[in-house]
C-alpha cells in the first residue's frame, strides 16, 4: 500500500493508461504500434490487479499472480503477432493495418 | 395400430427403394407400385376406420399409438386419426398415386424426381396422421422443403424464382406456427408438465390473453399455406411454374395442410380466441374467395386461372372453418377434398395438354375438344366441378358450407356469406370462358390433328380423380357423416 | 302406386346418359338413338300409368312421397332426403316431359342424322329428360335446386352442342352464367328459408299451418320480411330459368342449339321450370308472402309484353319462337301471380294448364321450325316463302300450332288461355288489358310468321325444298294431336293449388274478346305478309327509331354487354390483378428485395479495416454499459 | 493428490500425451515419413475421443482451479468429435507440397488449442479460465496465418490475433473490475452483487467472450479471419473455437452471473436480435464460400443466444444439443468446401453450378449440411433449433421468438441459394468430378451420419436434459 | 504529503506522458522506447507496494522480452529515420471522443463503487512464497496454470518459429 494514495487515484491512472493503450490502438497505422497500444492495456490491466491485490485484500496474493501470469501471455502473444507480421511484411512489403484490408465486405 | 405407421413407411421406403433403381421405367413401375400400395393401404384404412366406427367405437381418434420420443421435453410420435384425417389421407393416396402416372413423361434426372415427390407426400401423410404439434409441425416442413427442388429443377418459366418465394413465404408462415406451437405448449399444464399432444392440450382451458396472442399467430401460420388472403401471392407463380405432378400435390394436397392445420390447431385448442377473432379472419377469407375469383378473370395462363381459383377455393375452406360451426366446418373439410381431387385433375390435365401443345395461354389454343376427345371431356367435368356442378363434389361442399355459414344470422355473417357464394357466379363464369375459348371452337391450329390420343397413363390418372369426384358428388353422405363425428370433439 | 317405377321414369333416361356418354367413342349412331328413345319410352309409357293410378284415387289429392333417401345431412335437423313427390303439378309434369321429350328424340333421331357428335347429343337429351324429371319429382327444395342446376348444364352442353362455332359457344355460355346469375338469388333465397323453417321439405313448407312458417312471418330485415325475401329471391331464380325479363337475355341467343333441343328445352319444358317453381311453392308465396307474388305477377305482365312486341320485328325464326315462348311463360306466371288459394285459385289452374297446353304446341311449331330449317338450311324467315306447296304435312301441322297459341278455338291455347284471361280479369283489370294486348300481338306475330313462310312468294332456293322424313312428321303429328286433344282435358278437376277439384267454365265475355283480337291480329298478319308486300316496310320506315329499339331488343343485351365487359372486366377482374401483381406482390417482392438492400447499405460496417472493427467493439461495449446504466440496474 | 483424481483430468492428459507423440513422431520420422503422421494423429485423437466417453468420477481438484462433471465431460467430448472430423478434413491439404516439414506443427497446434479448450470448459479460476482462451487462441492464431504465401492468410493470422489480443485486454480489464469487487477469483464462492461497477466488469469480460463467439458488435472479424485462414483452421474456428466460448459463457451466466441475470438477459436479448440479424443480413450478399459460411455461423450464433438466454437446465441442455449438431453441420459443409477448394481453388458459389451433375455425393452432403443449418426436418439441425426455441420460449420471450424465426427465413433465403447454384443451375463448366481421399470421406461420413441420426435419435438430448436438470 | 504519495504522482505521471507518447511518436523506434518507460515506471510502482518479484519480472519478461522483441520486428520491417504518417484528423477525433467516453464511464463506475478492503493481515509476496505457491496444488496453489502456461508458451514458440521460419515456396 502507498500511503495516502487513495485507491481511486491508482485506478485512474491504470484507467488512464488503459484507453490511451486503446487509443493507440485505434488510431496507429503501423501494426508493431498497434501492438505496443495492446502492451500498454495490459499493462494497465496489471496496475489494476495489483492496486486492488494490495488496497482491498493485503491477505491473498491473487491478483499478483494473474498478473504475473498476464506477462507471460502477453510476452507469447507478442512473439506470435510478431512473427505474423514478418510474414505478412515478406509477402506485401509493408505493415501498414490500412493495407490490410484486402478481405471484406 | 401398425396400419398408420405402414402410411408412412411406405413412401419412405419407397423413396429408398428408388435409390437402388436402375433406369426410368424400374423407377416408375417402383413409385407406381409403392404409391398403388399406399393407396390400397389409405382405402382399407378408410374401411376399418368405418368398420370401427359402426361397431360403436366412438372414441375421438382411433388407432392411437403413442411412441415416447423426446421424452424430456413431453413429445412423444403420437398417431392416431379421426374421420377428418382418414379422409385427408385417402385423398393425398389419390392425388399421389394419379401425380406418379402424371409424371410418366419424366425423363430428367427421374430418380430425384419421384423420390423428391416421394418424399413431400410422406411429409403430407405423416402430417395427417400426428397429434403431437411437434411431430406435425415436423412433417409440414418436411412437405415443403421437397417443394422448392422440385419446383426450381423441373419446373417452367421463371422456376427459380417462383421456387424460392414459394419456400420463403410458407417457410414464413411456418415461422409463425413455431411461435404459436410453442405458445400453447407453455401454456398448458397436463399433470404437471407441457405437451404438445393435441388430445391432452383439448382439454385444457386457455386463457383469452394467451389466446388472442396465439390464435392469429397459429391461423396465419397455417393460413399462408391455405393461401389466405394477402399471403397467397406464392400461389399463383408456385403453380404456374411447377411440373405437373407437383402442382398436382400442392394444390391439393398441400394447400390442405393449411385448412387441416387451422382446424385442428387454432380453432381447436384456442376456440375463444377464435370466436373472439373470427370476423377479422372472415373478412380477409371472404375478400379470398371473391378476390381469387375476380383475379382468375383476367388471366390467360391456364396455371395462373387455376392457381387464382384456387385461392378462391381454398379461401372458401378457411371462410368455412371461420364459421365454426359443425356443418360450415364439414363443408370445409369436404371443400378440401372436393378441391384437393378437381384441381389435382385440373393440373394434371393442364399438363397432359402442355406436353401437347407447348402452350399454357388459352388463347393460342382453341378446338381441342375436336383433337382430343378424352382430355377435353375430362377438362369438362373437372371445370364442372368447379363451378359446383351438382352431382359432382364441389356441390356438396358449396353446399354444406352456405348452409352452414348462414346458421349465424347477424348482418355481418350474412352479408360476408352472400358475398362469397356470389363467387359461384364467377366461378361459372371463368370456368366457361376457359372451356369455351379453350376446348370448343373451331381447330386453332393444323398441327393439333397430329396429337396422339390420351395414353392409358394419362388415362388412368384423370379416371382415378374423376371417380373420387364423382362419388364424392353423387354418395356424400357417409363422408359427411364421418367427418361430422369428428367434429363433436373439435367444436363443443 | 309402386314407387320403383316411378324411380324408373327417372333411371332410365340416366341410364340411357351413362352408355350413350361412356361409349360415345364407339357407339354406332342408330343404336344410340334407339336406347335412347326406348329408354324415354318406356319412361313416358310408365309416366302415363302413374298419373293414370295417381288421379284415380280419390280427391283431394294429396302430396305423397313415394321414395326417399337419406342424401346428405346438414344439421341435426337440416337434411336433404332425394326422394320423388308426387301431387298433381309434379305428375302433370312427367307426363308433359316424357310425352314431349319421346316426341322429340324420335323426332331428333332423323333431324340428326349424320352429324358427328350423334350418341353426344343423344347421351345430352337424356341427361337433360333425366334432370328435368328429376326437378319435378323433387321432394325438397335442395333437391329441387340440385336438378335446376343439372338441368342448367344440361342445356348448356346442348346448346354448345355445335361445339365449334363460335356463336354456339358463346350462346352456352351466356345462357348458363345468366341463369347462374339467377341461382345465386335462388340458392340464397333457399338458404334463408331453410334455415328459418329448419328444412327443405315442400310436404312442410307448403303446409299452410306449418308453425316454422308461420312463425317466421314476424321476423323482418330491412322492414321487409324474410320470407318475402327468401320467395322474392327465390323467383329470382324461376325468373332466370324461365327467362323473365331481366334476365331473358340468354333465351335468344339459346336458338343456336339443334332445332329439337330449342324445342324440348327453351320451349316446352326447362323454360317453364320457373313457373312450376313457383306453383311449386305456391301456398308459401300466397299466405304469407302476398307482396312476393305481386313481383311475379307483375314481371310476368311485363315480360308478357315485352316479348310479344319484340317478337314481332324478329327475323330469325327460331328467335321469334323464343320470344313468343318468353311471352307465353308471363301468361302462366301473370296467372300464378295473380291467382288465390284453394277455391280462388283460378289462376293457379289456368297457368298449369297454359304450360300444359303449351308444352305441345310450342313444341309442335320449333319441330315444324326445324322441319322447314332442315329444308332450306337457314333460319331467315326472309328467305322464306311459299312453303305450304314444298311442304304440306309440316304447313298443317305448323298452323294448327299457330291457332292453338294465337288461341283460336277449339285448339288447345285458346282454353287455357282463356281461362288466364278470366283471372286476370277477376282480379286486376290492368293486367287482364295487358294479356288481352299480348293476345292480339300473338295472333299478329305468329301469323306473321306463318304466312312469311308459308305463303307469299317462293324465294330462289338452290335445291328445291322437300318435305321432311316420316321420322320427323309422326312425332310432329301426334304433338298436333296433342295440341287440339290438350284442351280438352278438365284441367281444374285434377290440377289445383289444394288438390282439390276446382270448378272451371268458358267465359264467355273473356273468350269473345280474346277470339275477336286473336282475329284481328291474324286479320293484320294476313294484310301484310300473305303476300309480297311492302306495307310492313314503309311501317318500319315511318317509326325508325323505335322500330330499331324493340329490334335490337331494347338494347338489353348491349346494356349487359357494357355491364361484364367494360366494368366488371375493365373495372374490376384487370384492375384486380394488377392489385395483386404489383400490390400485394409487390409488397412481398419489396420485403425481399428491402432486405437485400438493407444488407447491401450496411456493408461498410464490415470495411475491412482492422482499427475500425476494434473501434466497433469498444463502441459496443460501452453502449452496452451505457445502456445498462438507464436500464439495467433500476 | 491421487491418482483417481488426477484421473479426473484424462481429456488433458490424454491430448498432452497427444502433443507429446507428436513430438517425438517429428523427431522420428524421416521426411518421407511424415504423412504417416496424419493417419496416426487421426487414429489417437479418435482413440482420444471414444476415452473421453467412457464413464468417470467427477469432482474439482487443484483447490477447486480445475472442475469437472459430466456436462463440462460432454461438452469436451463434442469438441473432441469436432476436432477429430477437423484432423480428418485436413489431409488433403496438408499433402500439398507446401505444407511440406510443417504437418507435425498443425497438428500440436491444433491439440495445444484443444488442450486450451479443454481446460477453459473446466475452468474452475478465472485465470485458468484465462488460460485456457489464449491456450485457445494464440496456436490458432498461428495457424491462421499458416499459408506462408499467401497474404491473406496472412491478413487473417494479423486480424485475428491483434483482434483477440484487444479484445482479451478488454476482458482482463473487466476481470480485475470484478475481482476488485469480489476479491475471489475461485468459481466457487465467487459472490457479489448487482452495481454499476460490477455491470460494467461484466460487460467487458462479457464482450471478451462475445469475441470468441461472434456475437454481433465483436463479430466483425469473423469474417475476414474466416476467409483468408486455411479451412481447416476456419472449420477450427467456427466450431470448435466458437463451441467452447459458448459451452463457457453458458456456464459462467448460469452459475457465477446468476445474480445479475436481468442484466445479462437484457445484454443477451439485444445481441441475440442483432447477431442473428446482422449475420443473415450479410450472408445474403456474400460469393465466396468461406466468407458466406462465416456470416451463417455467425446467424447461427445468435440463435446459441436464444438457448443461453434461457438461463435454465432446458437452455443449457439446448444449448449443448445445437452445438453438436452444429458441429456436425457445418464440418459436413465445411469439408464439401475444403474438398473443392483444395482439388480445385474455387470458393464461389457461382463456381458450385452444376455441381450436382458432376458430384452428387458431394452435393448431397452440402444439400445435408445445409438444409440442417437452416433448420430442416428431419435433420438433425431442425430439432436443434427447435428445442432453443423451446428454450427461449420458455422465458415467455416470444417477441424475440418471432424475430428469430423470421430470422432463419431469411437464412434458408441463402442456403437454398447455395442448393440452387449445385442443384438448379446449369453451368458450361462445372466442377470436374472430384475424388476426395479417405480420410475426407471418413469425416464426411461421420458428419452426414450425425446430422441423419441426431434427430431421430432421442436419448441423446433426453440424456443431455438429464444431466442439465442441475441448472 | 509523505514521499511516498510524491513519488507515486511522479511515477504516474511519467508513466502516463510515455503512454501518451507512446502512442503518438511520430519514429516509431521513440514508441518502443517511450513504451519502456511506461512499462518501467510501472514496474517502479510494483516495488513501491512490495511486489518485488513481479516487478523483476515486468522489467525482465517486459521490457526486456517484449520491447526488445518490438524492436527486433521494427528494425526487420521498417526503416529506423521513416517518420510515420500522422492518421487522419477525423480519426483521431473519433477515436478520442470514444475512448474519452470510455473512460468517463469507466472511471464514474470505478469512483462510485465503494471498494472495501477485506481485513487481513498483509501477506508478502516473497520469492519463496510465489515459489511455494506455484507449486502448491491445494487452494491457493497455482502449479496448475504453471503447467497450462508452459504448454501455452511452448505452442507460442512452435507457432512463431514455424509463422516466421522460411520455407521455400511451393513449386
Amino acid at each position: 500500500m502507498i500511503d495516502h494514495v487513495p485507491l481511486t487515484h491508482v485506478l485512474i491512472v491504470s484507467t488512464l493508461m488503459f484507453f490511451i493503450g486503446a487509443y493507440g490502438f485505434l488510431t496507429r497505422k503501423n501494426l508493431v504500434t498497434m501492438l505496443i497500444g495492446v502492451e500498454l492495456m495490459l499493462n494497465a490491466v496489471n496496475i489494476n490487479f495489483v492496486a486492488f491485490d494490495r488496497y482491498l485484500f493485503p491477505s491473498g496474493i491473487e491478483g499478483h499472480f494473474f498478473s504475473l501470469f498476464i506477462i507471460a501471455i502477453a510476452a507469447a502473444e507478442a512473439a506470435v503477432a510478431i512473427a505474423i507480421f514478418i510474414n505478412l511484411y515478406r509477402n506485401i512489403r509493408s505493415i501498414d493495418v490500412e493495407h490490410v484490408d484486402k478481405m471484406k465486405y | 395400430m401398425t396400419l398408420l405407421l405402414a402410411l408412412i413407411l411406405v413412401p419412405a421406403l419407397t423413396a429408398l427403394a428408388i435409390v437402388f433403381a436402375g433406369n426410368s421405367k424400374q423407377v416408375k413401375i417402383l413409385s407406381a407400385a409403392g404409391m398403388s400400395i399406399q393407396l390400397l393401404q389409405s382405402v382399407y384404412l378408410l374401411y376399418a376406420f368405418l368398420a370401427e366406427r359402426s361397431s360403436g367405437n366412438t372414441e375421438p381418434v382411433l388407432f392411437y399409438n403413442r411412441f415416447a420420443w423426446y421424452s424430456s421435453l413431453h413429445i412423444s410420435f403420437d398417431i392416431g386419426v379421426d374421420g377428418i384425417s382418414v379422409a385427408m389421407i385417402v385423398l393425398t393416396a389419390i392425388v399421389i398415386f394419379t401425380g406418379i402416372f402424371a409424371s410418366w413423361e419424366v425423363e430428367e434426372q427421374y430418380k430425384e424426381f419421384f423420390i423428391s415427390l416421394i418424399v413431400l407426400a410422406t411429409g403430407v401423410f405423416g402430417f395427417f396422421i400426428s397429434l403431437d404439434l411437434f411431430v406435425m409441425f415436423l412433417f409440414f416442413e418436411l412437405a415443403v422443403i421437397p417443394m422448392y427442388l422440385l419446383i426450381g429443377i423441373w419446373g417452367s418459366g421463371k422456376k427459380e424464382y417462383s421456387a424460392m418465394k414459394l419456400t420463403l413465404m410458407l417457410m414464413a408462415g411456418s415461422a409463425l406456427l413455431v411461435v404459436g406451437i410453442l405458445g400453447i405448449y407453455f401454456h398448458s399444464n397436463v399433470n404437471g408438465h407441457h405437451s404438445f399432444n393435441i388430445l391432452e392440450l383439448s382439454g385444457q382451458q386457455f386463457g383469452i390473453d394467451m389466446q388472442r396472442i396465439f390464435f392469429p399467430l397459429t391461423f396465419i401460420g397455417f393460413g399462408v399455406i391455405g393461401a389466405l388472403f394477402p399471403f397467397h401471392t406464392w400461389s399463383p407463380d408456385g403453380h404456374s411454374s411447377a411440373p405437373t405432378a407437383v402442382s398436382m400435390l400442392h394444390a391439393g394436397v398441400l394447400m390442405k395442410l393449411g385448412g387441416y392445420g387451422c382446424l385442428k390447431v387454432a380453432i381447436w385448442l384456442m376456440p375463444q380466441a377464435a370466436h373472439e377473432l373470427a370476423w377479422i379472419f372472415l373478412i380477409l377469407t371472404s375478400i379470398s374467395v371473391i378476390y381469387g375469383a375476380l383475379g382468375v378473370i383476367s388471366q390467360t395462363d391456364l396455371k395462373y386461372i387455376n392457381a387464382y381459383s384456387s385461392v378462391s377455393h381454398c379461401g372458401l375452406v378457411l371462410f368455412a372453418l371461420l364459421m365454426l360451426n359443425k356443418t360450415a366446418t364439414n363443408g370445409a373439410v369436404i371443400q378440401m377434398i372436393s378441391h384437393g381431387l378437381m384441381t389435382a385433375l385440373f393440373f394434371a390435365l393442364i399438363g397432359m395438354l402442355y406436353s401437347r401443345t407447348h402452350t399454357r395461354t388459352v388463347h393460342e389454343m382453341g378446338g381441342l375438344m375436336k383433337v382430343l376427345p378424352f382430355l377435353s371431356v375430362c377438362y369438362v367435368i373437372a371445370g364442372l366441378a368447379s363451378l359446383g356442378l351438382p352431382g359432382l363434389s364441389g356441390f356438396v361442399a358449396e353446399m354444406t358450407i352456405f348452409v352452414g355459414a348462414f346458421q349465424h344470422t347477424d348482418w355481418f355473417h350474412r352479408f360476408i356469406t352472400i358475398i362469397a357464394i356470389s363467387s359461384i357466379v364467377v366461378t361459372a363464369v371463368y370456368i366457361l370462358r376457359v372451356v369455351g375459348t379453350l376446348l370448343m371452337g373451331p381447330v386453332k391450329n393444323e398441327t393439333y390433328l397430329k396429337f396422339h390420343q390420351a395414353t392409358w397413363y394419362e388415362k388412368l390418372a384423370t379416371v382415378t380423380l374423376i371417380a373420387g369426384i364423382i362419388i364424392i358428388g353423387i354418395a356424400p353422405l357417409w363422408l359427411s357423416d364421418m367427418i361430422m363425428e369428428s367434429l363433436g370433439a373439435i367444436l363443443d | 302406386m309402386s314407387s320403383t317405377l316411378t324411380i324408373l321414369i327417372l333411371l332410365l333416361p340416366f341410364a340411357a346418359f351413362v352408355f350413350n356418354g361412356l361409349l360415345s367413342a364407339k357407339l354406332p349412331h342408330r343404336v344410340a338413338g334407339w336406347i335412347a328413345v326406348g329408354a324415354i319410352g318406356i319412361s313416358t309409357i310408365l309416366a302415363w300409368k302413374t298419373a293414370a293410378a295417381y288421379f284415380s284415387q280419390s280427391t283431394p289429392y294429396t302430396k305423397q312421397l313415394v321414395f326417399s333417401a337419406t342424401w346428405l345431412r346438414f344439421t341435426d335437423t337440416l337434411q336433404v332426403d332425394m326422394g320423388i313427390l308426387l301431387d298433381p303439378i309434379s305428375v302433370m309434369m312427367l307426363v308433359v316431359i316424357t310425352t314431349v321429350s319421346l316426341m322429340v328424340f324420335a323426332y331428333s333421331t332423323s333431324y340428326m342424322l349424320g352429324e358427328k357428335g350423334y350418341v353426344r347429343y343423344f347421351a345430352f337429351l337424356s341427361l337433360f329428360s333425366f334432370s328435368m324429371l328429376g326437378l319435378v319429382a323433387a321432394g325438397n327444395l335442395f333437391q329441387l335446386y340440385m336438378f335446376w342446376e343439372l338441368v342448367g348444364v344440361s342445356s348448356y352442353l346442348l346448346i354448345g352442342y355445335y361445339y365449334d362455332k363460335p356463336e354456339a359457344v358463346a350462346a352456352a355460355k351466356k345462357a348458363f352464367i345468366v341463369t347462374r346469375f339467377a341461382d345465386f338469388g335462388f340458392l340464397v333465397g333457399i338458404l334463408v328459408l331453410s334455415y328459418y323453417t329448419g328444412t327443405f321439405d315442400f310436404i312442410t313448407l307448403t303446409n299452410p299451418e306449418n308453425p316454422a312458417i308461420t312463425s317466421m312471418t314476424g321476423i323482418s330485415f330491412m322492414g321487409i320480411s324474410v320470407l318475402t325475401w327468401a320467395l322474392v329471391l327465390i323467383f329470382m331464380g324461376g325468373a332466370g330459368k324461365s327467362a323473365m325479363f331481366p334476365l331473358h337475355i340468354w333465351l335468344p341467343d339459346a336458338m343456336e342449339g339443334p332445332t329439337p333441343v330449342s324445342a324440348l328445352i327453351h320451349a316446352a319444358t326447362m323454360v317453364v321450370a320457373g313457373v312450376f317453381l313457383v306453383a311449386r311453392m305456391f301456398p308459401v308465396f300466397v299466405f304469407h308472402a302476398p307482396a312476393a307474388l305481386a313481383v311475379v305477377a307483375f314481371i310476368g305482365a311485363f315480360t308478357l309484353l315485352f316479348a310479344a312486341v319484340i317478337a314481332c320485328t324478329q327475323t330469325d325464326i327460331k328467335r321469334i319462337l323464343a320470344f313468343s315462348t318468353m311471352s307465353q311463360i308471363g301468361y302462366m306466371m301473370l296467372a300464378l301471380g295473380v291467382s288465390g288459394y284453394a277455391s280462388d285459385s283460378l289462376g293457379f289452374t289456368a297457368s298449369m294448364f297454359h304450360l300444359f297446353t303449351h308444352a305441345f304446341f310450342k313444341a309442335l311449331l320449333f319441330l315444324g321450325a326445324g322441319s322447314v330449317i332442315h329444308a332450306l338450311n337457314t333460319n331467315d324467315i326472309r328467305g322464306m316463302g311459299g312453303l305450304r306447296k314444298h311442304q304440306p304435312i309440316t304447313h298443317v301441322l305448323f298452323l294448327i300450332a299457330c291457332l292453338a297459341i294465337a288461341g283460336i278455338p277449339p285448339f288447345a291455347g285458346f282454353l287455357s288461355k282463356d281461362e288466364i284471361l278470366a283471372a286476370t280479369l277477376a282480379t286486376n283489370t290492368f293486367y287482364f288489358g295487358i294479356a288481352t294486348l299480348a293476345a292480339a300481338l300473338t295472333a299478329f306475330y305468329m301469323f306473321r310468321l306463318y304466312f312469311t313462310v308459308f305463303w307469299n312468294s317462293e324465294r330462289n332456293y338452290e335445291h328445291s325444298p322437300h318435305e321432311s322424313p316420316a321420322g320427323m312428321l309422326v312425332p310432329m303429328g301426334i304433338l298436333g294431336v296433342g295440341s287440339i286433344a290438350a284442351g280438352l282435358i278438365p284441367f281444374g278437376r285434377f290440377v289445383t293449388s289444394d288438390g282439390q277439384p276446382l270448378k272451371t267454365h268458358l267465359h264467355m265475355p273473356v273468350a269473345i274478346i280474346s277470339v275477336t283480337v286473336a282475329l284481328v291480329g291474324i286479320g293484320v298478319a294476313w294484310f301484310f305478309y300473305k303476300k309480297q308486300s311492302d306495307v310492313p316496310q314503309k311501317i318500319t320506315a315511318s317509326i325508325g327509331g323505335l322500330y330499331q329499339t324493340v329490334y335490337r331488343k331494347f338494347y338489353i343485351d348491349e346494356l349487359y354487354l357494357f355491364i361484364t365487359k367494360r366494368i366488371i372486366f375493365n373495372l374490376i377482374a384487370k384492375p384486380l390483378a394488377w392489385f395483386d401483381r404489383q400490390v400485394i406482390d409487390g409488397f412481398m417482392n419489396f420485403t425481399a428485395s428491402a432486405t437485400n438492400r438493407i444488407s447491401a447499405e450496411l456493408k461498410e460496417f464490415q470495411s475491412g479495416q482492422l482499427q475500425k472493427y476494434a473501434y466497433i467493439f469498444l463502441a459496443g461495449v460501452l453502449i452496452l454499459v451505457v445502456a445498462l446504466l438507464y436500464t439495467g440496474l433500476n | 493428490m491421487t491418482w483417481n483424481e488426477l484421473l479426473l483430468m484424462r481429456h488433458e492428459w490424454t491430448l498432452i500425451g497427444l502433443a507429446l507423440v507428436l513430438i517425438i513422431l517429428e523427431i522420428g520420422l524421416s521426411d518421407e515419413q511424415k504423412n504417416r503422421i496424419t493417419i496416426s494423429a487421426s487414429l489417437l485423437m479418435a482413440s482420444i475421443t471414444i476415452v473421453g466417453f467412457i464413464p468417470a468420477e467427477h469432482g474439482s481438484i487443484f483447490g477447486g482451479m480445475y472442475v469437472t462433471d459430466p456436462i463440462r465431460i460432454l461438452m469436451k467430448n463434442i469438441l473432441n468429435i469436432g476436432a477429430l472430423i477437423i484432423f480428418l478434413q485436413s489431409n488433403a491439404w496438408l499433402s500439398k507440397a507446401s505444407m511440406k516439414n510443417r504437418i507435425t506443427e498443425f497438428y500440436l497446434l491444433l491439440v495445444s488449442s484443444l488442450i486450451g479448450v479443454n481446460y477453459m470448459i473446466s475452468a474452475g479460476h478465472f485465470l485458468m479460465f484465462y488460460l485456457g482462451l489464449e491456450l485457445l487462441t494464440i496456436p490458432i492464431a498461428a495457424l491462421a496465418a499458416y499459408e506462408q504465401y499467401n497474404s491473406k492468410s496472412a491478413e487473417a493470422g494479423i486480424k485475428l490475433i491483434l483482434s483477440s489480443a484487444f479484445s482479451s485486454a478488454i476482458l482482463l480489464f473487466g476481470l480485475s473490475v470484478l475481482y476488485g469487487a469480489t476479491g475471489n477469483l475461485y468459481f466457487a464462492g465467487f459472490s457479489f452483487t448487482g452495481s454499476l461497477v460490477t455491470v460494467l466488469g461484466f460487460i467487458f469480460f462479457f464482450s471478451g467472450l462475445a469475441f470468441k463467439i461472434s456475437i454481433v458488435p465483436f463479430h466483425l472479424w469473423t469474417a475476414d479471419v474466416y476467409e483468408g485462414s486455411p479451412t481447416s483452421v476456419t472449420s477450427y474456428l467456427s466450431v470448435v473455437s466458437k463451441g467452447a466460448a459458448v459451452f463457457v459463457l453458458a456456464i459462467l451466466l448460469f452459475t457465477l452471473f446468476r445474480v445479475i441475470q436481468p442484466v445479462w438477459r437484457d445484454v443477451l436479448y439485444a445481441t441475440a436480435i442483432l447477431t442473428m440479424t446482422i449475420g443473415n443480413l450479410f450472408a445474403i450478399r456474400q460469393q465466396n464460400l468461406k466468407r458466406f459460411l462465416a456470416f451463417s455461423s455467425i446467424a447461427q450464433a445468435g440463435f446459441i443466444l436464444l438457448g443461453v438466454i434461457n438461463g435454465g437446465g432446458l437452455g443449457m441442455a439446448t444449448v449443448i444439443y445445437f452445438v453438436l449438431m452444429y458441429v456436425f453441420s457445418n464440418l459436413a459443409a465445411f469439408g464439401v468446401v475444403q474438398t473443392v477448394e483444395q482439388s480445385t481453388g474455387k470458393l464461389n458459389i457461382d463456381d458450385y453450378n452444376g455441381f450436382y451433375k458432376t458430384n452428387p455425393k458431394l452435393s448431397l452432403t452440402m444439400m445435408l449440411a445445409l438444409f440442417s443449418l437452416a433448420g430442416i426436418p428431419p435433420l438433425a439441425g431442425f430439432f436443434g433449433k427447435f428445442f432453443l426455441f423451446t428454450a427461449v420460449a420458455e422465458n415467455g420471450f416470444y417477441t424475440l421468438l418471432l424475430v428469430a424465426v423470421l430470422n432463419t427465413v431469411i437464412s434458408l433465403y441463402y442456403y437454398l441459394l447455395v442448393v440452387k447454384a449445385m442443384f438448379i443451375n446449369k453451368s458450361e463448366s462445372p466442377i470436374p468430378v472430384i475424388t476426395s481421399d479417405g480420410f475426407m470421406r471418413t469425416s464426411l461420413l461421420i458428419a452426414a451420419t450425425g446430422i441423419i441420426v441426431l434427430g431421430f435419435y432421442s436419448p441423446v438430448f433426453d440424456y443431455i436434459m438429464e444431466l442439465c436438470t442441475t441448472y | 504529503m509523505e514521499a511516498s504519495a510524491i513519488l507515486f504522482y511522479l511515477l504516474s505521471f511519467v508513466i502516463l506522458v510515455s503512454s501518451l507518447a507512446a502512442v503518438t511518436a511520430r519514429r516509431i523506434l521513440r514508441a518502443a522506447v517511450y513504451l519502456l518507460f511506461a512499462l518501467g515506471g510501472t514496474a517502479a510502482i510494483y516495488f513501491m507496494v512490495d511486489y518485488y518479484f513481479l516487478a523483476a519480472v515486468q522489467l525482465i519478461v517486459y521490457a526486456g522480452g517484449i520491447v526488445v522483441l518490438i524492436i527486433f520486428s521494427i528494425l526487420l520491417t521498417t526503416h529506423i529515420h521513416e517518420k510515420l504518417e500522422l492518421p487522419q484528423w477525423s480519426k483521431i477525433m473519433a477515436t478520442f471522443v470514444l475512448v474519452a467516453a470510455g473512460f468517463s464511464v469507466t472511471l464514474y463506475a470505478l469512483t462510485a463503487y465503494p471498494f472495501e478492503a477485506r481485513a487481513g493481515s498483509r501477506v508478502d509476496a516473497t520469492v519463496g512464497l510465489i515459489g511455494e505457491r506455484m507449486l502448491a496444488y491445494g487452494e491457493g496453489g497455482y502449479v496448475l496454470p504453471f503447467e497450462v502456461i508452459s504448454i501455452l508458451l511452448l505452442a507460442a514458440l512452435v507457432g512463431a518459429i514455424v509463422i516466421a521460419k522460411r520455407n521455400p515456396p511451393a513449386a
